[in-house]
């Protein structure tokens, strides 16, 4: 007999299986056996989740892969608390994701082979949250890395498309390459990759610091990868040339949060090694404000939502670096609702708007999609981090955690984080007022813009529930929430290093809460002027009513520096340095490859020459001490 | 005169017998194309792959005048090296009647090489391995050549006879100054010279150990010995070069492994250097080589290359995990690198045999099953879990770790993320690439089908259910160590 | 006397040997070859080796050599000196310094304490034959029958590979 | 007094890397099968002078097998030969070059 996690995870490799195999016969009706399959995980998430609630964990071995001397390898499953608030963030978006997709790819010729994707995946998925142990979890992270290459190329006939996918593969290779030294180095050290047991061996002190502190950046590594942080974030940008609701669900809600998950699955190391905790942290908020800076100046709607991902979740980095893995999750679990709900009213604009992606061309939308265009707002202030929506509770737990870690420069990281909020705020508010305020800037396209059918207004209708209320339902009181008192237990709480000292919570949450506003302020402020959306290196409008002094000496001394940091930031970092690197790399290997091949001349004599270079190098290797 | 113990003789005995039976069935049948003698060695193999099983797990025994082995080890290589041969028949029977007319020397041939490998793998002796490797080399030879009106298989065939021919030097130079240095080429009896001190001169042996390895290098295509490889493995007929691929460079492994370990193991200070040289350029160079390639057959062949780059890793390390994880590999192997020529063969036609990568376009959605089952081959080479190759080389590599190699497994994965690269290029070629030209319907062979299946199967079976087979080749590691 | 007769062998050996890979036609090395076979032949003598002295003479420098003047007729290379263009002078020094080091190497693994006596076995100078011949039959039986399996596979190797097809086989 | 082993191992080290610079400068493709006999023959007598060392029959029972093989293998190189010549009218190992890279 099945077990419900069990069946929870073959539902979707049902779903997929079908929808592959007989696409070509079901047509679209392979959509309906592919929803109706994640549809029901969801359901039976969510009693797990409850169970869970009851106390009913699960950590069964299903099935004994390998088992050799010492070795044994096994697939299993563990459901606690961390994998059951996993579990209902991915089946929840998947299930919505799926919903929308109906509408989205509707006319798409690949229409089942998209859902076949998406099914895959969603398996893939579950196995990696749902792992008892670092080898099935590397199955379920190889697993969602291949669905994602092949939906980012799921439009292959679009050079773009292809290139994007191939830029994915390549950068993610070197995380995999981190994840799997770890898990060899690992099994080396402890002779095992069975969480329970790395958890009862690392804790009982069988791992040396220094093994610890290798182990955890070799995993970290491998999340840089995944989760897209510095220098690894590259590929998330371009993988927005995938289907839109590819974007919400992989590279938004799900796969990208990998990375955090195993982090946080992996505490015992961080907390074994405060300095790979630092490294993670810093990493984090670094990424957050750089990933922040671009989006300040894009112009591509995917684009800012996608830099704005790789932001925050430079934050939920920030969170389980400083030890408040907690805050870190639930960071996770309300960004999936917010960020997948903007990324589905992001594609439902391009549906209006003839997959137009250039927010200069949008404006004054609102008149004509409500529903997508409320929804976004609300999606806005929750990732602003303005109370009571859901982003204030995760990134101010956050926030409050930095503030009172023992890592070096806590106070420096708390206040970066704030920084980064203000440009959140401003970035994202600026997206808004762009497309859905102010005059439409394309007649053409304006007057064809149409609100999207129900079956992609509705998912965006659940999710803006779930962006409101998520965050407050769970996290409320901050610090002591049900999240606090659900997932302490397996994670730990964060350990309070500089406990009352510097400012009191109210200060710090005030703070925060100015830091949204206050870009939310700002943005509006640039938008009466007129200067979102211009390029404002061109010269400003000088007609405009409110051209005040202020405004201009503002201007001078604030929006172009930073508009110039950004611009900076964005050429020397994004398209010189690590795409650079990430091409070059990959052009370098092809060189490499290629000379290689000029060795291979054809000649029986110069094959005889080489063995003969080797015989001599052996007789050398060999007799000599 | 000495005692027969015919146990030891048997396995070796029912492919021996098999190979007057085929050449006695040429000669009355002349006419009959191969397909009665095809039928004929798949029964024998199937007899000799049920004499080596019901031989498991006896006590390792030696006899014939010292000359062979029976233990775990010979017999669980004779079931790759059985396995290999049956596959390549059943891939073979359509094949040779589309490409060039069906001549029964053929089936003939395999089997002399399917005997010269388990002789590689039972040797106890130098000469009885050397014997292995000259039977199996010649017919492998002749079968390169075999379309001899085609100047590539006609050139892949002098290639390698040359290159074949001058290793071959180098290993009997190897074994001269081992019989020089310890006055004897029994495998048991230089283990004990070594281990006892009994030895002429020291450096005389390492030299020839050098040479051995030179040519055993060789046989495994080892960089910057390999370089006949992807030259011979292009021009081959596909079924060969399959057959190629895991059959003998198995058997080369099975004798590679048992002098290095058994017999010189006590020297592996001196040589695991060499050889870890060895494995690191291997690795590197036959993924590099494979990464720019446009035809199927040659860069399968770079990739054979990097593959005994992984299995040289086990060498290295030499230890239990490492031994039974390069053995169970070679396994995997056999299966998931048939399978992939099986398709090749499969996807080919008279006269155009269709093996530019680029000519794949489209294959996943024209034929699904045949799409599917090589999509399973391309991630298993890769080494993505959770198929057989992920699990050969998790062995390998962890084996490594455990005995210290810690840089050589970094190369080592390195390599694996690369190769991803050009194996998926296979898969993305036949699942997202429009097709040009006109599609052509795909005819297979009842007996193809099977091969394909059986391959897939196999390579699954090993991937989800590895414990097993991972048990008998733990087994196998008491005659080394 | 001995150490004379070594030394006239093993100088027309090398000698032979050295033109056998000088000679522009094939038919002149082949000659040469079988110089160095017959100065090899002596050699064996010289070490008691005299059923292999003689096999090295029959097998080898008859039957073999003849094979290989053999083809090159069939083939008509015996005066296409276009064939052979030269080599080039780097390579032919890369070649020759590579070479000398083979044998600096080999020797230098190969010839440190073999200078000293050799074991005396009686029955292999004086009954060299049937020494050989017990072991053959006796302990290297096995290996024996396997070599007779190499000669016919060689033998319908060649059938294979070099046989005029009849007309009406495709 | 015999002649030392050692003179004959020198000897055939030499023969050897004559052959080996024969593979490696010749083109004709039967001649470098002829350097790779002259290869195998001063194994053949590296073998006989260690069988002569060590007083056992051992080294040169090994000898005639290797005879045996290089029997059998020059009997398919020159059929493959041929083979090749019938396909190219050349034995020329630098333009028998097809399979490359």
């Amino acid at each position: 007999m099945l077990t419900t996690v069990e069946i929870i995870i073959l539902l979707p490799l049902f779903g997929a299986i079908v929808s592959g195999v007989f696409g070509h016969w079901l047509k679209k009706s392979s959509g309906y056996v592919a929803t109706a399959c994640v549809g029901a995980a969801w359901l039976l998430g969510l009693k797990t989740l409850v169970d869970v609630m009851g106390g009913v964990g699960v950590d069964e071995n299903v099935y004994t892969w390998v088992s050799a001397g010492s070795f044994t390898a096994s697939v299993g499953f563990l459901v606690d608390p961390l994998s059951a608030i996993m579990l209902v963030t991915v089946t929840t978006v998947s299930f919505f994701v799926h919903v929308y997709s109906f509408g989205y790819m509707h006319h798409d010729a690949g229409f089942a082979r998209f859902f076949a994707y998406l099914n895959l995946f969603v398996f893939s998925m579950l196995v990696l949250i749902l792992a008892n142990n670092y080898l099935l979890m590397f199955v379920g992270w190889e697993g969602v890395g291949v669905c994602s290459y092949l939906l980012i190329g799921f439009w292959y006939e679009r050079k773009s498309a292809s290139d994007a996918g191939k830029k994915a593969f390549i950068v993610n290779r070197i995380g995999d390459f981190g994840f799997l030294i770890g898990i060899f180095t690992m099994f080396g050290y402890l002779g095992t990759v069975q969480f329970s047991e790395v958890v009862a061996k690392a804790g009982g002190g069988a791992l040396p610091a220094s093994a610890a502190t290798g182990i955890a950046l070799l995993l970290f590594l491998g999340a840089c990868g995944k989760s897209a942080q510095f220098p690894l974030y590259v590929w998330l940008p371009d993988a927005m040339e995938g289907p839109t609701p590819v974007s919400a669900l992989i590279h938004a809600a799900t796969m990208v949060t990998a990375g955090v998950y195993v982090v946080a699955r992996s505490n015992v190391l961080y907390t074994l090694s405060p300095t790979a905790g630092a490294v993670v942290a810093w990493v984090g908020v670094f990424t957050a404000l750089l990933a922040a800076s671009i989006a300040l100046v894009n112009t591509d709607i995917k684009r800012v939502l996608a830099y704005s991902t790789v932001s925050q979740l430079g934050y939920m980095f920030i969170g389980v670096g400083v030890g408040a893995y907690t805050a870190g999750i639930f960071h996770l679990f309300t960004h999936a609702f917010f960020k997948g709900l903007m990324f589905l009213a992001a594609g439902s604009v391009m549906h209006a708007m003839s997959n137009e992606l250039d927010m200069r061309k949008y404006g004054g939308l609102l008149s004509k999609m409500k529903v997508t265009g409320y929804t976004f707002i609300i999606g806005t202030i929750a990732i602003a981090g303005i109370p009571p929506l859901s982003g204030f509770w995760s990134k101010d737990l956050i926030l409050a955690g930095a503030y009172h870690s023992h890592v070096p420069g806590h106070a420096a990281l708390w206040a970066l984080g704030v920084v980064g909020a203000v440009m959140t705020s401003f970035y994202m508010f600026r997206l808004i007022l762009m497309t859905f305020f102010g005059q439409p800037r394309d007649a053409h396209l304006y007057d064809h813009a149409h609100e999207s059918p129900p079956s992609m207004t509705v998912p965006l209708l659940v999710l803006a529930v779930g962006a409101i209320f998520v965050g407050g339902v769970t996290g409320y009181p901050l610090e002591h929430g049900w999240i606090n008192h659900f997932l302490d237990p397996v994670l730990g709480s964060p350990d309070h290093g500089s406990g009352g000292a510097g400012l009191s919570p109210s200060v710090l949450i005030g703070i925060s809460v100015a830091a949204g506003l206050g870009g939310f302020v700002l943005a509006l402020v640039m938008h009466r002027s007129g200067r979102l959306g211009a390029d404002s290196r061109q010269p400003i409008h000088k007609v405009l009513w409110n051209k005040w002094y202020v405004d201009e000496a503002y201007d001078v001394s604030i929006v172009r520096p930073i508009h110039r940091l950004s611009m900076a930031l964005w050429t020397i970092f994004d398209t010189i340095v690590v795409d650079g690197i990430a091409n070059g790399l990959g052009y370098t290997v092809k060189g490499i490859s290629w000379v290689s091949g000029r060795f291979q001349t054809g000649r029986t004599p110069t094959y005889a020459m080489w063995m003969l270079f080797g015989t001599i190098a052996m007789i050398y290797a060999v007799t000599l001490p | 005169m000495f005692e027969i113990d015919w146990n030891i003789l048997l396995p070796s005995l029912v492919v021996a017998g098999l190979v007057l039976v085929v050449l006695c069935v040429d000669i009355i049948r002349p006419d009959n194309k191969g397909g009665v003698s095809g039928y004929l060695s798949l029964l024998g193999v199937g007899v000799a792959i049920w004499v080596s099983l019901s031989l498991w797990g006896r006590s390792p025994t030696h006899g014939l005048g010292g000359m062979l082995f029976l233990d775990n080890y010979a017999l669980f290589f004779n079931l790759i090296i059985l396995a290999g041969t049956g596959l390549t028949i059943f891939v073979s029977t359509g094949f040779l009647e589309r490409e060039e007319g069906g001549r029964s020397e053929y089936y003939l041939l395999i089997l002399a090489a399917t005997l010269g490998m388990m002789l590689m793998a039972a040797g106890a002796d130098l000469i009885v391995i050397f014997l292995g490797i000259e039977l199996m080399s010649i017919a492998l030879y002749i079968l390169v050549g075999f379309f001899r009106r085609r100047t590539d298989s006609n050139e892949g065939s002098m290639k390698y006879l040359l290159l074949g021919a001058f290793a071959t030097g180098f290993l009997l130079y190897g074994i001269a100054l081992v019989y020089g240095s310890t006055g004897t080429t029994n495998l048991r009896e230089i283990e004990l010279a070594v281990a006892q001190g009994r030895v002429y001169t020291h450096p005389m042996l390492l030299g020839g150990v050098a040479l051995l390895i030179v040519g055993f290098a060789f046989k495994v295509s080892a960089v910057p010995f390999h370089m006949w490889a992807p030259d011979v493995y292009q021009g081959a007929p596909t079924a060969i070069t399959g057959f190629m691929s895991a059959g003998p460079k198995a058997a080369a492994f099975a004798a590679f492994f048992r002098v290095m370990v058994a017999s010189l193991g006590d020297l592996s200070g001196d040589w695991s250097g060499a050889i870890w040289m060895l494995a690191a350029l291997t690795m590197t160079v036959g993924n590099l080589g494979a990464l720019s390639q446009r035809n199927i057959k040659r860069m399968l062949a770079y990739s054979s290359v990097a593959h005994a780059g992984y299995v040289l890793v086990a060498l290295v390390a030499a230890n239990e995990r490492g031994i039974a994880g390069g053995v169970f590999y070679l396994l995997a192997y056999a299966f998931m690198n048939i399978g992939a020529f099986a398709v090749i063969v499969a996807l080919g036609r008279k006269g155009d045999e269709n093996l530019e990568i680029s000519g794949y376009a489209g294959v996943g959605f024209r034929h699904p099953g045949i799409g599917l089952a090589m999509t399973l081959f391309m991630v298993s080479l890769a080494g993505l879990p959770p198929t057989a190759g992920f699990f050969g080389k998790f062995q390998i590599f962890s084996a490594a770790v455990e005995a210290g190699y810690i840089w050589l497994t970094v190369i080592g994965v390195l390599n694996s993320l690369v190769s991803v690269y050009f194996y998926l290029g296979v898969v993305v070629s036949m699942y997202m690439r429009q097709p040009v030209g006109q599609a052509h319907a795909v005819s297979m062979t009842p007996f193809a089908r099977v091969a394909l299946l059986t391959a897939s199967l196999g390579t699954l079976y090993i991937g989800l259910a590895p414990t097993s087979l991972l048990q008998m080749a733990r087994q196998t590691v008491s005659a080394l160590l | 006397m001995e150490t004379a007769v070594f030394y006239v062998l093993a100088t027309i050996a090398v000698a032979s040997a050295v033109l056998l890979v000088l000679f522009r036609n094939p038919v002149y090395s082949a000659l040469s070859l079988v110089a160095t076979l017959f100065a090899v032949a002596g050699l064996f003598v010289l070490l008691n080796a005299y059923f292999l002295a003689a096999v090295q003479i029959i097998v080898y420098a008859g039957a073999v050599m003849v094979l290989f003047l053999f083809v090159i007729m069939l083939l008509n290379l015996g005066h296409s000196e276009a064939l052979e263009s030269t080599v080039g002078r780097y390579r032919l020094t890369g070649v020759i310094f590579l070479c000398a080091l083979l044998v600096a190497q080999l020797t230098a693994v190969g010839t440190r304490q073999l200078r000293g006596p050799v074991a005396e076995n009686e029955a292999l100078r004086t009954e060299n034959v049937q020494t050989l011949g017990k072991l053959l039959y006796t302990d290297f039986l096995f290996p024996f029958e396997v070599a007779s399996i190499i000669l016919l596979v060689a033998l319908i190797g060649v059938v294979v590979l070099v046989k005029r097809e009849t007309p009406e086989t495709t | 007094m015999a002649v030392a082993t050692s003179h004959y191992l020198i000897l055939s080290a030499i023969l050897f890397s004559i052959g080996v610079a024969g593979v490696l400068t010749r083109r004709n493709a039967i001649v470098i099968f002829m350097c790779i006999e002259l290869m195998l023959n001063a194994v053949n007598l590296a073998f006989v002078a260690f069988a002569r060392h060590l007083g056992q029959a051992d080294g040169q029972v090994f000898v005639f097998f290797v005879m045996a093989v290089a029997a059998a293998e020059v009997a398919v190189g020159l059929a493959i030969i041929i083979a090749v010549f019938r396909n190219r009218e050349t034995v020329d190992v630098a333009e028998v070059n097809l399979l490359k890279w």
